[in-house]
């Protein structure tokens, strides 16, 4: 679906993706995983035109998208997360979800002047659509709180709320987990999973948490230093000596993801 | 108390300022205050439409709502005899000439920014433009501005209706707002602010030295008027007898009836582009641009086309100045480029907007009535002021007189105190936007 | 655990009318760990605040070994030992990462050229990176940023607010195990995770909270193995 | 029963600093005339002020509204500058039938409205000036000149005339730029006018505004060695602030004798006004004319005695210089006529405009003289 | 062909002038770049501080003149300075107090900052013209040139001249001093880190023990000794006018702008560009190439780019033609 050609970014003197090539197939769940500072949100923001490449190319099912802004991207089926929550602070979260779909009428001026019961049913419909999504993440009994007011995990919710406004054909998500209670995370896996294997989005993800990628990802990336350093299926990538050394490691964190019934037993707390 | 209820209540105490003034000065000064008002409050409504709905800092507001002036003489001033024949167009045909070499500047250094001979080929193209335009233009200017040059001197108009510039100065306005938005829009914050200043203030220049246009610093005056004049009506019988039926002196009537007619229009406009304005907020429109002033980037991710958004909203409000401009021009019957100073045609503005409350459009009217208010009425209440403090000092020294003689700046002083406290108990605005 | 060393006792207070904290009370010893875990929203952020003078209590109080400090400023806690990382907006952006971390030592007077070294040991990114400005760091990059400052001020209590997200398991490993080397110092550390799981292992103390009331407490290892709170918030 | 007067002049805004000694003069003469006790049955004359803001229209027409509505006054002396000038008389004077006398307002334009015999203005024409000031540089030897001026209605039109007058007599004016009043720096102008050359730099504005700051840039830089100072220039401070530095500047002054310029000098320098200061006489004479008018029409009805204004200024009659009020107002009283000559030497012409006859003036060893009439 | 005439004449008409402006209009900015950097809002009310301080100044200057002291050849207004200093100080710290402190702990947004300084503004400008009039005052005294025009001749021979008022040189010492020592403070001493770290995120810097209402005071104290400076220095150079610092606030932020706001590097390319642009694009080549052409060439118009009437929208045209190339200004300024 998406395909990256030699890209390279830099800032100043300095490489953050150096000549990565790779592919995100079409209809899959793709995994990007890499130390911090691997070029993977720079990667995102080159895809999603919020960066200019150094050099390189993108395409989207064939057709050139580098350098395209942002909106012409959106058109394209092509939505992306932030990792940092990019909220619309002052309005309230309902309003941040109902702005998403493109297209409506109620933009256009003339309309707002001279077909407003249109728009009114369009909202009506828009609402509700929202709600849903509100129900699903356990916003509902903020719904009408500035955004801005909202705790962390809220905010990282609303950002993944926006993607499932409209039907997308590719959704970058960055780092949807940090922040989120593990639990809830878990119901958000099963989403990304029913909307891709129901209504054929590609996703492609990054994530620090093994057990969500391993759940999820039919496949995996691993950058470091700005390149690719590994690509394969999850459990092969988790034993990959290379992305145990400047990825992974051996620590506490491993305990766990590969060994959770020692974890659970074990004095591990040295 | 509700949120409705206390607005009204503001409203009402400023009407009752002005009822005030009405009683104890009169009511001619007090609908001199309310037509300057309701041109205020468009202005603010047009400042408002770009700052609190996206955000745009536009700080050229003097520049907008002169050209709307502009367009007063440009449409209804009579035509002066001879002045097309000597050179107006000429002028007219170097003005094109000139648009066109910066369009095709601007073409070529899209083509070829950055090399080398494409720098000197734009610099060629430039330089040679500029030189046939001046060719072309300096003769037929000289040759305009021979034409009686105390009293005219200029192109003159279309002696059309009055009325006509208004929109026609909206027009004008949008069509620079158009221009600056797609140079300068790429710029954020202060630093869109001083652009747009600067850019107004070459407006301003461009006015106050093309004499052949609208006479420059010798002024403009007697622009025809929508209404009739107080003269005439003094001297009309069926004013006159309805004026004694109503035991009225004819002078002060007639002036009253003049300003009723103008404040009628002006409340017309400033109805129809809140109406206008209030249905675009509240709906996916306003929403949208809230987004995008809220966070651009993220708005851009969820596909808003902010920077066709920001030039139409910047458009919008300058067409909003533009038309100001020209009903304040006519109301004044006058075009004085030298007025137009960032003190009072941009910086109160801002004021009114601020101080009634920013995105907010009841606020802007409120705000623009407030602050003109207080700007006209500040002078007496400070000289009052003065004489109050200095009461107590003996007759004939020297510190009262200097004090007495300086009374005129307690206007400043007390403006400034009023809007320090205004702002300190109501930082957000008296009708805070969303 | 009668007279613990910190303590916000039955808090409650919130942002405006509505009150985020309900009673919650949070306890760490001198030199242990103790962690809160909770839903979004439930009021981990705000207790955190609240200890740290951040948020008016309507009720309840804050303690430090023995002391009332419900009424200080932040700065004076600052000044009496306590550190602080934020969950979200921890790094002056606009500087570089040095004087981040100079920052997070300007009251102190001695030379904190060795703690420098120190954080630059347990994040060797940022010795690359401590001329460039922490705006322009990668999210992970930026945390590391935040938990460095907080250790320069060499603090006697440390608060810290989901310091591990965006992090990467090599790091997390790596700050986990100094966390645990700096209690062992003496220095009391609370903090709010959603990596629940790994930070309960090293807590001494958990407590679970919702809708800013404790709903579960207990040390670290009881509350992972009580099967109640593994499925409803740590994830199953 | 006591007369209004309103004095509306820019007291705050660009040329604040040349309206208090302004409306000072104002209130000189009117205390001339109430001390005197012969105005119309002994009234006593009360001046009101008011700040027209000089730039802004909208804050002059509101004061104006104030004073002739709500402070009832019986005239108005001003609005000091052309654009509330013009605002004022047609959205104030003439609906109200109010007469104003403008010191200091000297646009053409403001003669193409219909005032009803309600404006009048005591600042000499610009193109009478032009023409004596061209000739007197012509006299001294000066061949070729650059004007700087200030870029309003005051400036263009003296600049404009000057220029006109001086290239028909065969000088020839090398540039004509404007500068504006209130900036910080005039290097660009003298730059240019420099550049341009010329025997002398005429400098037509104001000495305590711009026009100061252009002589200040010309002396530092050495651009110009002579000096052309039309009316608006001369005045105690530009000989304060530049003295003898100055030697040899020349320029003209309205003024057909000495003798009411000197005497008013003297009265404001008594009452601690700064009498050379810019406009001074016009506003002084402007006052008096008035006040004048009332008393020959025996009322201070606008309707009944702005008819008479033509009549006090010009012959025939008795000439009445500063300081002679009292014996003007018996005069008319007792139904005479007077010749109203006054600091400026005014002369009324057409509508209601100052013709004005001129005295040449030189500064010599940091001191002002005048050299002749013309 | 005649290099060193066409040079002298050139340095007297655009290259000291110039230089002279822009450090004055540097030298303003800087004060208001520190505030903006800092407390994160554009002080309106900038330019009548710089109008207060000098009329501080004044006083104490006729002070000292009454009482005989003097430091001649150097102005006496330069001693006078300590005190304008402390009265403006004092000034400003009291409006922090009364004015800005409240919105402060109210966290207000920026643009009411802006116009609440516009009050402070009037109400500065109306106090300073009630102390003082609003008549022009010369308060200069000691030898105004270093060199006039008239010794430079004599020395030289030359056909052109220059002068060099002392003014200038100390404008130009003063501006790069100041500009350098603030530059210093703000990066390398621990006061002006913590102040750039509060503007950064005041909620961390309070966590890491600064107190805000130090560096705010701090701010102030500088911003108001840099306005007194700067005013002192325009005015010994021109003279003062309540009207003309009210004027010169426009440059003065538009220096500060295309500098960069925030940034004191900035405020001396952004002074220069204005300036410059001003006495450049207006000023008539004539002189200069007649010296430069070889006879018989001499140009017969003004070579001349654009009138000077249009100077003001010409160094407003280079600014914005600068902001579009370098949309935060020079030196990257900050953005609200
Ligand atoms: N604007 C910038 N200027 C300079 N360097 C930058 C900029 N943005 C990112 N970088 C550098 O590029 C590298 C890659 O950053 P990026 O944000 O892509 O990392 P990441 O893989 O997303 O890491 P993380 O897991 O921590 O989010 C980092 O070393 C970062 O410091
Ligand atoms: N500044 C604020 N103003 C108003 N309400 C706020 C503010 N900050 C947080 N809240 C509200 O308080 C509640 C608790 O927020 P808090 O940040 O303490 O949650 P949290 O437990 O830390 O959640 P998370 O795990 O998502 O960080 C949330 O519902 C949030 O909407
Ligand atoms: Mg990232
Ligand atoms: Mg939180």
């Amino acid at each position: 679906m998406i395909v990256c050609h030699d890209i390279h970014k830099h800032f100043g003197g300095f490489r953050a993706i150096d000549g990565v090539s790779l592919k995100i197939p079409e209809g899959a769940i793709t995994g990007l995983l890499g130390p911090n500072g691997a070029g993977k949100s720079t990667l995102f923001n080159v895809i999603a035109g919020v960066h200019k490449p150094t050099s390189g190319k993108v395409t989207l099912a064939g057709e050139d998208i580098t350098g395209l802004p942002p909106h012409a991207l959106f058109a394209r089926g092509v939505l992306r997360t932030f990792q940092i929550a990019h909220e619309f602070s002052s309005m309230s979260v309902l309003e941040n979800l109902m702005m998403v779909p493109g297209g409506q009428s109620g933009e256009t001026l003339w309309n707002t002047w001279f077909h407003r019961s249109r728009i009114a049913r369009e909202e009506e419909e828009l609402r509700a659509r929202a709600e849903d999504v509100l129900d699903f993440l356990t916003l509902t009994h903020v719904r009408d709180e500035r955004a801005g007011n909202l705790s962390g995990g809220q905010k990282k919710l609303v950002e993944l709320g926006r993607t499932m406004m409209v039907d997308a054909r590719v959704v970058f998500l960055d780092e949807v987990g940090a922040g989120v209670n593990r639990t809830l995370l878990a119901t958000i896996g099963d989403a990304i999973v029913r909307l891709n294997r129901e209504r054929g989005y590609t996703f492609c993800v990054i994530e620090h948490d093994m057990d969500f990628i391993a759940r999820l990802c039919d496949s995996v990336i691993v950058m470091a230093e700005g390149r690719v350093l590994a690509e394969g299926a999850p459990a092969d990538i988790m034993q990959n000596e290379q992305v145990i050394e400047a990825y992974l490691g051996t620590g506490l964190k491993n305990k766990v993801i590969h060994g959770e019934a020692a974890a659970m037993g074990g004095a591990a707390s040295a | 108390m509700s949120q409705t209820t206390r607005n009204a209540l503001l409203f009402l105490l400023v009407g009752a300022l002005i009822v005030l003034t009405g009683l104890t000065q009169s009511w001619n000064a007090a609908l001199t205050i309310v037509n300057m008002g309701l041109l205020s409050a468009i202005m603010a409504l047009g400042v408002n439409i770009q700052w609190g709905y996206a955000g745009l800092y536009n700080v050229g507001t003097m520049g907008f709502i002169a050209l709307g002036g502009l367009a007063t003489v440009l449409v209804a001033m009579d035509p002066v005899p001879g002045a097309w024949q000597a050179g107006g167009l000429r002028i007219l045909a170097a003005l094109i000439f000139g648009g066109a070499v910066i369009a095709a500047a601007a073409l070529l250094y899209r083509r070829l920014a950055g090399s080398l001979s494409g720098v000197l080929a734009l610099a060629v193209l430039l330089v040679a433009g500029f030189v046939f335009y001046r060719w072309v233009l300096d003769p037929a200017v000289a040759a305009v501005e021979a034409i009686n040059p105390a009293l005219q001197g200029n192109i003159g108009g279309l002696g059309l209706p009055v009325l006509l510039s208004w929109p026609v100065g909206g027009l004008l306005a949008a069509g620079a707002g158009w221009l600056i938005g797609k140079t300068a829009l790429g710029l954020r914050s202060d630093y869109l602010a001083i652009a747009t200043l600067g850019i107004a203030e070459i407006v301003i220049a461009v006015m106050k030295n093309e004499e052949w246009l609208d006479r420059g610093v010798k002024n403009i005056v007697d622009i025809p008027r929508p209404v009739p004049y107080e003269i005439d009506l003094q001297a009309n019988e069926t004013f006159l007898s309805l004026v004694s039926a109503l035991g009225a002196n004819p002078a002060s009537a007639s002036a009253i009836a003049v300003k009723l007619l103008y404040a009628a229009m002006f409340l017309v406009v400033l109805l129809a582009l809140i109406w206008l304005s209030n249905a675009a907020l509240h709906s996916p429109w306003g929403r949208m641009m809230r987004a995008i002033r809220d966070n651009e980037v993220a708005a851009a991710a969820m596909g808003k086309d902010v920077t066709r958004r920001h030039l139409q909203i910047f458009v919008l409000g300058c067409a909003v100045l533009g038309i100001a401009g020209a009903m304040l021009a006519t109301m004044e019957s006058q075009l004085t480029p030298g007025a137009f100073q960032p003190m009072r045609y941009t910086f109160l503005i801002w004021v009114m907007v601020v101080v009634g409350g920013s995105g907010s459009n009841l606020g802007s009217v409120l705000g623009g009535f407030l602050i003109w208010y207080l700007w006209v009425q500040v002078e007496p209440w400070g000289t009052g002021l003065m004489r109050l403090a200095t009461a107590g000092m003996a007759d004939g020294s020297p510190l009262k007189h200097h004090l007495v003689e300086s009374a005129a700046h307690m206007r400043l002083v007390v403006m400034g105190a009023i809007l320090i406290l205004m702002l300190r108990f109501r930082p957000q605005g008296l009708i805070p936007g969303k | 655990m009668s007279n613990p060393f910190l303590i916000g006792e039955a808090m409650r207070g919130g942002y405006g009318a509505a009150d985020i904290l309900n009673g919650c009370t949070i306890a760490v010893e001198k030199g242990e760990i103790a962690v809160i875990v909770g839903p979004n929203g439930a009021g981990k952020s705000t207790a955190m605040k609240a200890v740290f003078g951040m948020l008016r209590l309507r009720q309840g109080s804050v303690r430090l070994g023995g002391e009332d400090i419900t009424r200080l400023q932040p700065q004076e806690r600052v000044a009496r030992g306590m550190a602080f990382v934020p969950q979200t907006e921890n790094v002056f952006a606009s500087m570089t990462v040095e004087e981040n971390l100079e920052m997070g030592a300007f009251l102190r007077r001695d030379d904190f050229r060795s703690t420098m070294e120190q954080v630059y040991a347990l994040f060797p990114v940022l010795r690359d990176k401590r001329r460039q400005a922490a705006g322009e760091l990668s999210g992970g990059q930026r945390q590391q940023v935040a938990v460095g400052r907080a250790l320069m001020t060499e603090p006697s209590v440390l608060l810290l607010d989901e310091p591990t997200a965006g992090v990467s398991p090599i790091v997390m490993d790596e700050l986990f195990d100094r966390i645990i080397d700096v209690a062992r110092t003496g220095v009391t550390v609370l903090m709010v995770e959603q990596n629940a799981r790994q930070a309960l292992e090293i807590a001494d103390r958990g407590y679970v909270l919702v809708q800013g009331a404790n709903r579960f407490t207990g040390t670290g290892r009881e509350l992972l193995a009580d099967p109640e709170v593994r499925s409803t918030f740590l994830g199953g | 029963e006591d007369v209004r007067v309103g004095i509306e002049m820019g007291f705050t805004g660009p040329i604040e600093s040349l309206t208090p000694p302004m409306a000072q003069a104002a209130e000189l003469a009117m205390k001339e005339v109430s001390d005197s006790g012969l105005f119309l049955n002994g009234a006593k004359v009360v001046p009101v002020r008011g700040d027209e803001t000089c730039i802004d229209a909208g804050a002059a027409t509101a004061t104006a509204e104030r004073l002739v509505t709500s402070d009832q006054v019986s005239g108005i002396i001003g609005p000091t500058c052309s654009g509330a000038a013009s605002a004022v008389l047609t959205n104030v004077a003439i609906p109200n039938g109010m007469v104003l006398i403008s010191p200091s307002a000297t646009s053409p334009g403001l003669s193409t409205i219909d005032s009803k015999g309600l404006f009048f203005r005591t600042a000499p024409s610009d193109a009478r000036e032009g023409e004596i000031l061209a000739q007197i540089m012509m006299e001294r030897g000066v061949k070729s000149a650059a004007i700087s001026y200030t870029n309003n209605d005051y400036g263009k039109g003296i600049a404009s005339s000057i220029q006109a007058a001086f290239e028909k007599q065969g000088g020839k004016i090398t540039l004509s730029a404007p500068h504006e009043d209130g900036k910080s720096d005039y290097s660009a102008e003298v730059g240019a006018l420099a550049s341009a050359g010329g025997d002398a730099i005429v400098v037509a504005g104001y000495a305590d505004q711009g026009g100061a700051g252009v002589v200040q840039t010309v002396l530092d830089t050495g651009a110009f060695s002579r000096f052309v100072f039309p009316n608006g220039m001369w005045g105690e401070s530009l000989i304060a602030k530049f003295g003898n530095q100055i030697d040899g500047a020349f320029g003209d002054l309205p003024g057909s004798d000495d003798s009411g310029a000197a005497k008013l000098l003297e009265m404001t320098t008594a009452a601690g006004i700064n009498g050379s200061a810019t406009f001074v006489p016009e506003t002084y004479d402007a006052t008096a004319i008035m006040l004048l008018a009332m008393q020959a029409a025996g009322s201070a009805k606008p309707a009944d005695y702005k008819g008479k204004i033509m009549d006090v200024v010009n012959a025939p009659g008795e000439k009445i210089y500063p300081g002679e009020l009292a014996k003007a107002l018996q005069i008319l009283k007792d139904g005479g006529d007077v010749d109203y000559v006054g600091g400026s030497s005014v002369e009324f012409i057409g509508k209601g405009e100052s013709a004005g006859s001129y005295r040449e003036v030189e500064v010599e060893n940091g001191a002002m003289k005048t050299v002749k009439f013309h | 062909m005649d290099i060193l005439n066409a040079l002298v004449a050139f340095a007297n008409f655009v290259l000291l002038p110039g230089m002279t402006y822009g450090c004055q209009l540097a030298l303003g900015a800087l004060g208001a770049t520190l505030v903006y950097g800092i407390l994160r809002f554009s002080n309106f009310a900038h330019g009548d501080t710089m109008a207060f301080g000098t009329m501080a100044t004044i006083l104490a200057t006729w002070g000292l003149q009454a009482a005989g002291v003097s430091i001649a050849p150097l102005p006496t207004p330069l001693i006078a300075l300590p005190f304008g200093f402390a009265a403006t100080v004092l000034m400003v710290l009291a409006t922090d107090r009364l004015v800005y402190r409240p919105y402060r702990n109210r966290k207000v947004a920026s643009i009411t900052l802006v116009m609440t300084s516009l009050g402070v503004m009037f109400v500065m400008g109306g106090l300073v013209r009630i102390f003082i009039g609003v008549d022009d005052r010369q308060f200069a005294d000691g030898a105004r040139f270093v060199f006039t025009a008239a010794q430079f001749r004599t020395w030289t021979g030359l056909g052109e001249t220059v002068a060099l008022r002392t003014a200038q040189v100390i404008t130009i010492v003063a501006t790069a001093v100041a500009v350098g020592w603030l530059h210093w403070f703000l990066t390398r001493t621990r006061t002006g880190k913590s102040m750039r770290a509060f503007s950064d995120n005041e909620n961390l810097a309070l966590l890491s023990g600064i107190n805000p209402e130090r560096v705010v005071m701090i701010v102030w104290v500088l911003s108001a000794m840099l306005a007194t400076l700067a005013g002192v220095l325009y005015g010994l150079d021109k003279s003062f006018r309540p009207i003309t610092y009210f004027q010169l606030l426009l440059p003065v932020f538009a220096a500060a702008v295309v500098g960069g706001l925030g940034n004191p590097l900035g405020a001396v390319p952004g002074g220069f560009v204005i300036a410059f642009s001003e006495v450049l694009f207006t000023y008539s080549f004539k002189k200069v190439a007649s010296y430069l052409l070889p006879q018989g060439w001499q140009p017969e118009g003004l070579l001349q780019f654009l009138a000077t009437d249009y100077k003001i929208a010409v160094s407003f045209a280079v600014l914005v033609l600068v902001l579009l190339f370098r949309p935060t200004g020079i030196f990257r300024g900050k953005t609200a």
